[in-house]
This record gives structure tokens, C-alpha cells and sequence, in this order.
């Protein structure tokens, strides 16, 4: 056992580190330590510049794209992007259905698809959620018919994010209506957005903004040659594909930066004849953020390295553990954010993700401060509620 | 000791619940915050009509001559659904200040109008650097001639931007944290020099920025002492914070209801989800977070006229931490166990939501509130 | 709606606060404000003073020795016992089997024991619970069976409460196995603890101490006119016992008094350059639980008042909140009591409970403070665990 | 990073595993605690036997030269056991002491006995006032010719009732709270002038006062500079608290483990109570508690030997802070889930639970520790 990071890791820490800061745009890294959201402009750029370095894919097999680093230094470039901080890369392409056309894709896919999502050539996004369904993903009503080298694809999505960007969307689809239980005769099908019968009606969501939508399927015609895998075996795919994103899901480097955000805003913000940051309890109250995130990141350090003594790619029920606290860390950090700007939360920039015109009312950091606390409600509901968690600690680890 | 609605106070929850009910459904709600001044001036009026701005006034001054307890009955209908309409700005704070300030001339000129609903005050305190601390006010009043010249910022004027007047506190002397040195003065929104900036808030409702270059007022819009307003401006601060009690439990009391519905028919893996015990516990908490916390709406509507400052101040102090506590356990979880479609502008219960953090933060949320009863050592009985 | 104690309700509280205070026990007041058990005698001799005022059984009906005092007032005069603090009646004779006797028993049952129970002559234990039955009360296996004028009882109760000192029992009992539910065939029996073939044997609890039992019962044979009520309907007799002990569950006056102690305790114990009251986060603790029960007196008045208006005996299902807030700030005082004491919570008198030989090691106060933290986890898990009282709420009030 | 243990540290945790598992159940635990000096004579024996004894101690003196890790090992297993032998005392407090502090003569002279176990020294350093400041010490050590003369009182000394031998930290100079002027003394229990007074304590332990009435200690007495002991005491306690760290997770593993076995075979209403979704869920949460304190735990040990004083601070704190609250959580709820039998003496349950609660309370409980972290800036990161 031993508990320090070795000289290589500290080494790999340091050029990710250099890297970065070198390297993200300014821009785009301003408007994370604002709060506010990265546009598509900027992921964009930023994606490309990884992919010239060869890391915009890091946990891709080799001959895909990726670095053949260990989970350990997966974690470690991770943790650097998240603090730096720099734009994540979206899940869609990179994470969920990437994975899945190198796994189980035909070599026509992954030539197609592969580099032009290690490029953001392709935005994707990503078709499961249906209204009614919530966290019993199993129960989809979509239904793709085949006629002859097509499927006819009717129905609806839900909660598709940044889907007004997409150019594809990869879908489970009801192929088998008969099948025995409700998980067989699911499909996985590469839709092309611009498809005619493809209709995109945004949501908006509780703090104002345009994240999700609702995508409508009406006689859409998919080629055959974009289904993924064995006909009806999309079930498994997806199963493979949900617990594949592990590492990272705690988002603890992402609430260090929201941490050091609020102390500088802390730090700041009139209070009495002082600021906030002077109030014992207010400082014990992120002290205790802090503590439980340190025992998070360690957590997660435990679960990553024992997922390089376990081989890649199976996913640890203790994982369950780094989504509930990492949710619940990251939503406290909003609250404290929402503490410490205290009466000037109140004002509401309708203008705010898309650039101010005006002059704030109060200071500038305040702007996104109450929007990202509503908008982080989200988090522990979304990936498998933390309720679903719990039932999966219960079940897989405890045999209750 | 009693807690059954008088016959007086039965009508007006009878009549106010009618109307919302009729009037002030969440489709409705959305389309009376859509409206030019930010809220529904027929909603408004159809307020005037039941009688609601005559509550806090005496008899002499027009009023009703009713207290706290009916200010809370009707906050707590307002806070179930939504209401956006200007009555804690105009009828609660600004009232208190003229019930606590003001001369009866005073009164006999402002209150009809506002009883009537004709006029619309706002009350204007917080400035940059004022957070939680109402003495923490440093724009000047100084005496010109037989009245006074305003200059400086006003920031966070709920409703400010269509009120028709302001109630402004600002300082006559002394530095920003005296409580000495703070006087009221009545302005109208078209006085020479007064500009203002509106803006839309958080929880859908409006406010404003306002801006005070050398606005002269004359002696008889000083609300009483022009340096000995502290006692009125602590009492307005308490009457604001039991009226938000009361809308908070209120909206709460709404999201409870909303969330058990919801979880009773909203089928999942073939079942209601209200099915799974850890739901049913999570809604049973979220009851008894409710209840306490119209215990504490109750306690501080008891307290918002008590004298002796002291026990007031641990009373409001207390109710607002409950408040706090019992509104973000409830708003949190309320939103939670309606997944998805309860972080979305569509459903009601995100408006809840935001309306309740933004309660917690008004006049302080409720550690700032904890502190304040724990300085005074806590809630020591004084009976 | 008039939210003040009326000037009678004043002045009535006036009266009760000045009773208790010229004729409580000095010795029983002091065993109570220091946070240790009155002992029997100490009980015995309270009760006979507040039977000789006509108070000891205020909730009783007048011609059993009751007061008629309206709910406002038996709440008044609970909350100034708990406040003085004056021992509390045991709630076996005076709230349980007291009732049960006057609303369900024979003239005779009345005559013979109901003015025993107001004096304290007979001390009275429970015996419902059973080991593996739990919540689930109504699995009871003891059995009775009818032979001749008398019954023959067989079989084992535990966590009975005082049961060392006890005169008499009152059982639940089987006496017909065959019943279809298991609520059917359960009759409430009295026996005299000295019985032949009746045995107790000391639980040893948590703390150290001796407070409940297991009590064995073989061949006991028990008059047939112990009897209460019919033959096979004691379930209703139990179900109307446990709903009968509302007012006083939330022990609102109990923790007022166990928060002045705190106070006191906080402000004597030295921390750094002065005492531990002086910590602001401290003060903060010790303010939100006073804030919660605050609350909690509220609701409490709220019932209280509620059943005023509804008539006397009908449970309100709200009263489960009373239990469960009552007995969370219960527990959560005497943690803020053992954080005060801090280091010195760490010895063991085991002579603690029978009066102190040694002289303490630290502070004379800090001696039943541990043992109180360890023994008050038992007020969420018995009367009902709370887990028990949130199902109550969920179906008796939420329609869940 | 390599969490995997090393062959050697295997070696370790699989004997003690077995010793514990074979001599050290539930109902032997309390055999042994009932034995006369509070523990097993023979359980100490085989621990002596183990190697455990010689864990800390460098090679040089005659021990194994391991460290933080390998106690964690040792410390975790007899958590789970609710080991009552003193070790902690002995071999972790006055351990570090030896290292820290004493020459190599000193080592030489006193280190062979630990490690066989026919000495067991205790560490005296708790006086009235102490309270979490191990800064706070009153008891004099004043000169007296080539040696010091000890005054004045120590309590709660872990083992001291038995111990052969006490390190005990005095002041030759400043007062009590100055970190300055503390030194640390080797006394045997036989000295002229030191008497004591054991107890047992909650957790089913021992400990003593000791008085001090001017027991004369000769030069060879002190361990390293007198009046320059604090970063030695420093030390103690950070290792300390490393250890109990690792004790209580030990400790909360078994609540958990208990627990869950329980649930599954108690039944009512027909059916094991681990049907219960609530019970489901608060299992899981008691899992993640019980994981996030031992990441805690593990970062303890990481950061134990850590020589800048600060960041060792700051991680032994947080650690702490994060024992207490697990512990608490964990330790409340087991017993909940327990029912009835949770709160009795006859059940493991109930001596875990104490055992949580004193380990809270030994150097400091959460709050005291998030005060420290807090108060520093909180867990900045300082790579």
C-alpha cells in the first residue's frame, strides 16, 4: 500500500497541468470560473485542440484514438480538466456511444463515426429517455419497423441534451413488441438528425435555460446499416454504455473549482462591517464541503485503482457511492454559492447563457449563482436517481 | 388559547381562496406575471375589491383595523398559488411603515390610495452593502431648506419598478451600521432626480434599481422622526418576515400536496412510485417539516406585534430559521421526488422552489437568523 | 384564532408552577436536575402529595379522581412537571392500565384498583412486548388457558419497564389460537405479580443500568376475574391504551429542562481561555434544537387544541410527529450534552443509578450525562419506532 | 498510488485477523475485559507474539521499522474486535513518544519491554482544564538539582491504571495554552510521591487519575529538550488520532456488517425487516459513511508522518471531523435498526456504539475539528 502518487503519476500530473494552461482558450475558461456555461464555439475549439495533442479520447483504445493510459492517469487528467477548468468534453460521442461502435459497432461504423467524434466533427446526442419511463429506462415505447434495408422510427425522446446542437442522435428503439420481456427486442440505432420527420422541441429547464429537449419521431427512415450491433440486443448495449461512465462522475475536481469560486466570492461580499468569509459558521460550513470532498476524492482513488487491478471496463457497485456524494457535494456547493451572494441571488439575467447587454444588478459574479443552483437539482436525479443508488448499494453490495 | 379562525377571519380565508381558486391557477399564474407591469391589475383590482389593503390599517385610517393574524392568512393563500401582485411590498412593508411612522395626516393623504389600490408603494432600504443589516445604510438625507435632499443607490426594490411611490430609508446621520440617524421619507416614483432600472427576479416577480440624484422632498414626506426611524424600520422588517413566513407554509403546504399527488399517479417499473417506503417516508418528512414550520408561521405572526423587542426579535429570528430549514428540506425533496418534469419551467413546482430559496434569502436566510437567536443566548422562556 | 393562554389558563399554570414548587421533594427535584433516575420512594412519596391535592390522575374522569381539566390545562400542568422538574407519574397504572380498568373493567376491577393506582399503592408494569415480535405487537404467542374460575398462563414478556418493583401486571394474552387474524383471540389480563411461577430477570440496557425485563410466566394461574372486559377482545382494549398516551409524548417541557442544564453545563466547562459556551458554533447548536422545539410546542398546542374541539380519546394521527420530533430533540440534547462535557464523559460509576460512593473523576455533573445519551437512543425504537410513525403519517394522513 | 497491501502488510492483518477471530468473539471480548487488570494477560502475550508490539519502533531499537500503514492494519482489526488490551496507550501514544522525543539511550533502555509487552507505559497528559489543547497543561516540572520535581494532577489517563510506566507531558515554563516550556517525562508507576486511582470507563476500558505530590525524576528522566516537547506532543497526538481513525472504521465495518445480518434474518409482519426499502436505503447510507471514513482513515495514515505541520494538521482534522460523523451516523443507526436488542448490554451492537462515542470525544469530536480545519482556510490543496 501506498498512498502518495508515484513520481511518473506526479510527473503526468504536472505536463496535463502545463498543458491546459498553455492551451484552453481564455475565453472559455473565463466563462467557467464564472459559473456560466462553455458555448458550442468554444467546446468545439477546445475538443480540437485536444485531439491534435492526441487526448480528446484518452480512454479509447489505441488503435481508436486513445492513449493507453491507466486508470490512475485517466483520473489524473481528468481531475486537471475539471480544475483547470477547462471545458469537459461532452458524454454523448466521447463516452456513451463511442464506446459502443468501437465494442460493438461494424468497422464501416467505427471508420465513419470514431475520428469525427474524437473531433467534434459529429455533436451527438443521445436518444433513451422517453415521457412516462424516468428511471425504468427498460419501459420505451419507440418503435423502429424494418421495411427492406430501413427502419421506420416513430415516437418520442425526452430530456435529450443540447440535442438543438446535435447532427446525430443514438436511440433505443422498440424493434420486437412481442419479445418475452420488456428488455428484449430493444435495438440501438445511429440517427442522422437531419432525417426528415425528426422534430426538436426544446424544454426549458427550471432556471431559465435551453439544455434539454424533446425530440419527435414521426415515419423517420434510418438506413439498416445504422443499427448497431444484433438487431434486438440494444439492451445490452445500453447496459454496457450507462456503466461504462464511471470515472468522473463525482465531478470532484469540477466542485474544488466551485469551492475556490466561493471563496473568493466569500471573500468578497459585504457582510457587517466585513465580509461573509468572516462568519466562523459560514467558514465551518464549506471546511465540512471540503472534508467530505476529500473523502470523496479518495473514495474515488480507491474505485479507480481497483478498477486497474480489475481490468477496464467492469463497473464497481461501489461507484454508486461516487454518484450520490458526488451529486450531493456538488449541489451543496451551489448552496453555499447561493449563501454567500445572499440578497443579490435575487436579480434575473434572461440574457445570461447567451451574453449580458446590461450592466448586472449588484456584482458580476452574481449573475449565474442562483441559475446553477436550480439547474444542479438536476444531478441527483438524472444518471439513475440517488434513490436508484441506494437500491444498487442495498442489492449489490450489502445482498439486501 | 385558540386556534380556530374567528368569523371575521374565516371570511376573508374563505374569500381569498375562492378567488384564487378561480382566478390564480398555475396557467393563469404564468399569464398574470406575463402582463406589462409584471403582475394582473385586474387580480389587483378584484384584491381591492375583497377588502385585502384594508387588512393591517386602523379603522380611522380607512383600514380594517386587523393584525398579523389575517396578514398571514392571506400571505399563506398568496403563497399557495404563486401570486406575483405587489401586496407584501405595498400593503405589508410599506403599511407597517406607515402604521409605525407616520403622522394621521400622513396617513390620511397615502392610505385611501393604497386601500383603494390605486397607488403602489415600494420600500426601498437595501443598498449595496446593506445584506442582512437594515441599519447598514449609507445614502444621505440632508435637511435642505424646510426638506431634504436624497442622493445615492437603492438596489433589490421588490416591485419597485411599477410602483407609483416609495418608501425610502436613508440616513440623516451617523455612519452605515447605526441604528441612530435613519429616517423614512415618502417619495413619489416621478420626483425630480428618481430613476429607476426594473428587472425581472428569480422567482418571476419584479424589482428595481433606483437612483437618487438630489431629489428634493419636502418636510412633510418624513415619515416620522427624521432620525428615529430604527424602531419603525425593525418593526416593518418583522411584519415583512412573518407575512413571508406565512407564504412560505403556504407554497409549502402546496408543494406537499402537489408531491403526494404526483407520486400516487405517476407509475414506475408498473407501480405507483408512491409505492416505495423510502417515498412515503421522504413525503411524511416533508409533512412534518411543513407542520413545524406553520407552527413557527404561527408563532411569528403571534410575535410580530409583541413590544418588547427582544422577545420579538427571537421570535422572527426563530420562525425564520425554521422557515428556512423546513422550506429548503420541502422544496428540495418536493422537486426530487418529481424527477425530471420537476426541473422544468412547465411544472408548478419549480416556481415553488425558487420562491422559497428566494424567501430564505430575504431578510436574511436562516443561519444568519441562527446566529441572531443564539447571540441572545437563545430561546430563553421569559414567562 | 387567539394565539395567548388565556388570563385563566395564566393564572392556572400560576397556580400549578407554585404547587410543584412549595411541594416537590427537594431530594427527587435535585436527583432530576442533575440528570439521574428518582428512585421509588422518591415516586412513591410525589404521587401521594399530588393524589392528596386531587392531582395525581387529571386526565381521569371526576368520579375516579380525575380534575376535569379541559386538554389546554392537562397540557399545562405536564409541561410544568416536566419544567419544574418534578418526577413524572409512571404512565403503567396512571395513563395505561388506569383507563383501560375505568373505560373497560368491572365495578369491581374499578373499586379495587383505581384508587390504588392514583396513590401509588400498587405499582404496575406492562406486559405486551415479546421477544421477536417488535412493532408487530399483535404476533403475541403467550398463552392463556381457561380452567375453571381461572385462567393458566404460559409464557415470556420483555422490555418490561420497572418491572423489579412491580405489584401488579397487566398481560397481553392468546387465549383463542384459532382466531382467524391474529388481532382476534387476544384478551388483556391482570395478575399479581406475586404469583407462584412468575419470574423476572434483569435486562441489563445499554447505559449500564436496570430498567427493563424479561418476565416468565409457567402455570401461572391467574382469577378469571382479572379478566378486563370479554374473552378474546383485549386487542381493542390495547389499541385504545396505545392511543390514549398522546399529550406529554413530545416530553417538550423534559427537554426545556435538559437544555437549561446544557446551558448551565456549557457555561462552567473550561474550553481554551474561557468555557465551552463561548464557541458560537455551540450556542448555534444548542439554538436550532431550542428552535425546533419551539416548533415543536407549537404543533403540540396545535393537537392539543384540536382535540379540545374534537372531544377527548381520539388519537390524531399528527400526534405521530410529536413523537418523532419530540423524541429526535430528546436525543439530539443529550448529544449536545455529552459535546459540552466533552473528554469527561468518559468515566464509569457503575454505582451511578444507587447513589455515588467515590468522589467523581472531573466535574459532579458529568457522571449521568454518557448514560443518558446511550439510553435515550431507546425513545425512537419503543412506543412505536419512528420508522413505525412515519408509515402512520404516510397512510393515516398523506393517504399514501 | 497503489492501495494494494504490501506482502509484508498482508502478513500482519492476516495474523492478527486470525488471532482476533479465534480468541477475541463477542462474548470472549468480554471475558477478557472482566479479567483483573481490565484485559487479557495471555491476549497481551500473543500480541507480543505477533510482532505487534515492535510495529513503530525503528529497526535500530529493536523494531520493525514499519509505520502509520501497518497501525492502521493493526488498529483497524481490533476496532472490529472492540479490543480492550492498550495498545493504543502503550504501543501508538507512548510509542511515538519514544520515537519523537527520547535519545537512543532512552529507546534502548525503554523500548525492548514494550516490544516484548512486559512494560506497558500510559500517556499522561489530560488535566481539568486540558480539554482538546493539548497546549492547556498546568502541572509543574521544576528543576531540582540534576533532575525535576513533578506537581500536580492528571486524569483520564488511558490504562493508567496498570500501566508499569507513564510518559508524562509537564511544564518547566510559560502557562497553561503556550506551546512553549512543555516537556515530556518517563516515570514509573512505582515513583515515591505518584499514586493513583483507575476507573473503568463508558466504553468498558480503564483509566486513571494520577498525583503527583513532588515525585523527583532524575535528567535521564526527560525525553528530549524540556522545555521543547510541543512538536514531539504534536506528533502523539496526530499519530493518535490517526489510529483511532483507523479503529473506528475498523469498529463501523462491523456495525455495518452486524447490521445487515441482522436485518436479514429478524423478521416482522411476517417478513425479514430487510424488506423494508427504508432499511434498504439507510443500510446503503450507512455503507457510504462507513467508506468515506475510511478514506479518511487512509489519508490519516498517509498524512500522519507528514513533517509539514500544517497540511498534517489540516488532514488529521478532516479526518477526524469525518470519523466522528460516520461514526455517529453509523453507531445511531445501527443501534436503530437493532431495535429493542440495540440498547441492551447483551448485544455487540451497544458496545460499538460506545466505543464511537468516546473515540469522538478522545482528542477533540468533529466540531472541534471542522472548527480547526476552518479556521486554517479549509483543505486547500497545496500541490
Amino acid at each position: 500500500m501506498d498512498l502518495k502518487f508515484t513520481p511518473e503519476e506526479a510527473a503526468f500530473r504536472a505536463e496535463v497541468r502545463a498543458f491546459i494552461a498553455e492551451n484552453v482558450p481564455k475565453d472559455a475558461r473565463e466563462t467557467l470560473r464564472a459559473g456560466r456555461h462553455v458555448s458550442k464555439d468554444q467546446l468545439v475549439r477546445w475538443t480540437r485542440i485536444l485531439n491534435d495533442k492526441g487526448w480528446s479520447v484518452p480512454h479509447w483504445p489505441v488503435e481508436y484514438g486513445g492513449t493507453g493510459w491507466d486508470p490512475i492517469r485517466q483520473y489524473i487528467f481528468l481531475d486537471e480538466m475539471q480544475r483547470a477548468p477547462a471545458p469537459q468534453m461532452l458524454p454523448f460521442g466521447h463516452s456513451m456511444v463511442g464506446p459502443v461502435i468501437y465494442t460493438f459497432g461494424s468497422d464501416e461504423q467505427k471508420a465513419r463515426f470514431l475520428p469525427r467524434i474524437a473531433n467534434l466533427d459529429d455533436w451527438w446526442c443521445q436518444g433513451f429517455s422517453e415521457p412516462g419511463a424516468g428511471s425504468d429506462l427498460a419501459g420505451l415505447s419507440t418503435r423502429a419497423v424494418r421495411e427492406g434495408d430501413h427502419y421506420v422510427v416513430n415516437g418520442q425522446k425526452t430530456w435529450t441534451t443540447l440535442g438543438q446542437y446535435a447532427d446525430w442522435i443514438f436511440c433505443l428503439v422498440r424493434t420486437d413488441p412481442q419479445a418475452p420481456k420488456k428488455q428484449m427486442g430493444i435495438s440501438f440505432l445511429l440517427i442522422d438528425m437531419k432525417t426528415p420527420g425528426i422534430t426538436v422541441r426544446p424544454i426549458r429547464t427550471i432556471e431559465g435555460g435551453h439544455e434539454v429537449n424533446e425530440v419527435f419521431f414521426t415515419d423517420v427512415k434510418v438506413p439498416a446499416e445504422n443499427l448497431v450491433g444484433e438487431e434486438n440486443r440494444g439492451w445490452d448495449y445500453a447496459k454496457f454504455l450507462l456503466g461504462n461512465e464511471r470515472t468522473g462522475i463525482a465531478g470532484v475536481g469540477a466542485t474544488k473549482e466551485r469551492i475556490r469560486r466561493l471563496k473568493e466570492i466569500a471573500k468578497a461580499e459585504p457582510a457587517g462591517t466585513g465580509v461573509v468569509w468572516d462568519d466562523q459558521r459560514f467558514r465551518e460550513k464549506v471546511a465540512a464541503v471540503e472534508i467530505e470532498l476529500k473523502a470523496l476524492e479518495m473514495t474515488q482513488l480507491r474505485v479507480v485503482s481497483a478498477e486497474a487491478r480489475r481490468g477496464h471496463g467492469k463497473p464497481d457497485p461501489a461507484s454508486s457511492i461516487l454518484k450520490i456524494k458526488g451529486t450531493e457535494l456538488q449541489q451543496a456547493a451551489t448552496e453555499l454559492l447561493m449563501e454567500a451572494i445572499g440578497p443579490f441571488a435575487l436579480p434575473y439575467e434572461a440574457e445570461e447563457i447567451e451574453g449580458r447587454n446590461e450592466p448586472p444588478v449588484g456584482p458580476d459574479y452574481a449573475a449565474p449563482i442562483a441559475p446553477n443552483y436550480f439547474n444542479m437539482r438536476k444531478v441527483s436525479i438524472y444518471g439513475g436517481s440517488n434513490e436508484i443508488q441506494k437500491n444498487i448499494i442495498a442489492k449489490a453490495i450489502l445482498g439486501l | 388559547m385558540d386556534f380556530d379562525l374567528s368569523e371575521e377571519q374565516s371570511l376573508i380565508k374563505d374569500s381569498v381562496t375562492r378567488l384564487l381558486r378561480a382566478e390564480y391557477g398555475f396557467e393563469a399564474r404564468e399569464k398574470h406575471r406575463a402582463e406589462e407591469p409584471g403582475f394582473s391589475k385586474k387580480i389587483w383590482q378584484s384584491f381591492a375589491e375583497l377588502g385585502l389593503f384594508a387588512i393591517p390599517f386602523d379603522e380611522a385610517d380607512g383600514g380594517l383595523g386587523a393584525g398579523p393574524v389575517e396578514t398571514m392568512i392571506v400571505m399563506e393563500a398568496f403563497g399557495r398559488a404563486l401570486v406575483v401582485e405587489p401586496y407584501l411590498a405595498s400593503v405589508v412593508m410599506t403599511g407597517a411603515a406607515l402604521r409605525h411612522a407616520a403622522s394621521a395626516e400622513q396617513r390620511a393623504a397615502i392610505v385611501p390610495g393604497l386601500v383603494e389600490g390605486t397607488s403602489r408603494l415600494a420600500f426601498a432600504f437595501a443598498e449595496r452593502a446593506t445584506r442582512y443589516d437594515l441599519s447598514r445604510i449609507a445614502m444621505e438625507a440632508k435637511r435642505d431648506g424646510g426638506g431634504f435632499r436624497l442622493s445615492g443607490e437603492k438596489t433589490l426594490v421588490l416591485h419597485g419598478d411599477t410602483a407609483t411611490g416609495f418608501v425610502v430609508a436613508a440616513r440623516t446621520a451617523g455612519a452605515p451600521g447605526d441604528t441612530a440617524g435613519l429616517g423614512l421619507f415618502h417619495v413619489p416614483a416621478e420626483a425630480q432626480g428618481l430613476s429607476r432600472r426594473g428587472f425581472e427576479t428569480q422567482d418571476g416577480m419584479r424589482a428595481a434599481e433606483l437612483s437618487f440624484a438630489d431629489v428634493i422632498v419636502p418636510q412633510d414626506a418624513v415619515l416620522g422622526d427624521p432620525e428615529g426611524g430604527w424602531p419603525a424600520i425593525a418593526r416593518i422588517e418583522a411584519e415583512a418576515i412573518a407575512a413571508l413566513c406565512a407564504e412560505a407554509v403556504g407554497s409549502m403546504e402546496r408543494m406537499v400536496e402537489l408531491t403526494v399527488a404526483y407520486i400516487k399517479e405517476r407509475k414506475q417499473f408498473g407501480v405507483p412510485i408512491a409505492a416505495f417506503q423510502v417515498l412515503q417516508h421522504r413525503a411524511s418528512e416533508m409533512y412534518m417539516a411543513l407542520e413545524q414550520a406553520r407552527s413557527m408561521a404561527i408563532f411569528a405572526a403571534m410575535s410580530a406585534g409583541e413590544s418588547d423587542e427582544a422577545a420579538r426579535r427571537a421570535a422572527i429570528s426563530a420562525a425564520k430559521v425554521q422557515i428556512g430549514r423546513s422550506g429548503r428540506f420541502i422544496g428540495q425533496n418536493a422537486v426530487q421526488l418529481h424527477g425530471g418534469v420537476g426541473v422544468t419551467m412547465e411544472y408548478e413546482i419549480a416556481h415553488h422552489f425558487k420562491r422559497q430559496a428566494m424567501i430564505d434569502l430575504a431578510f436574511g436566510d436562516a443561519d444568519h437568523h441562527l446566529k441572531l437567536v443564539a447571540d441572545a443566548g437563545g430561546m430563553d422562556e421569559r414567562d
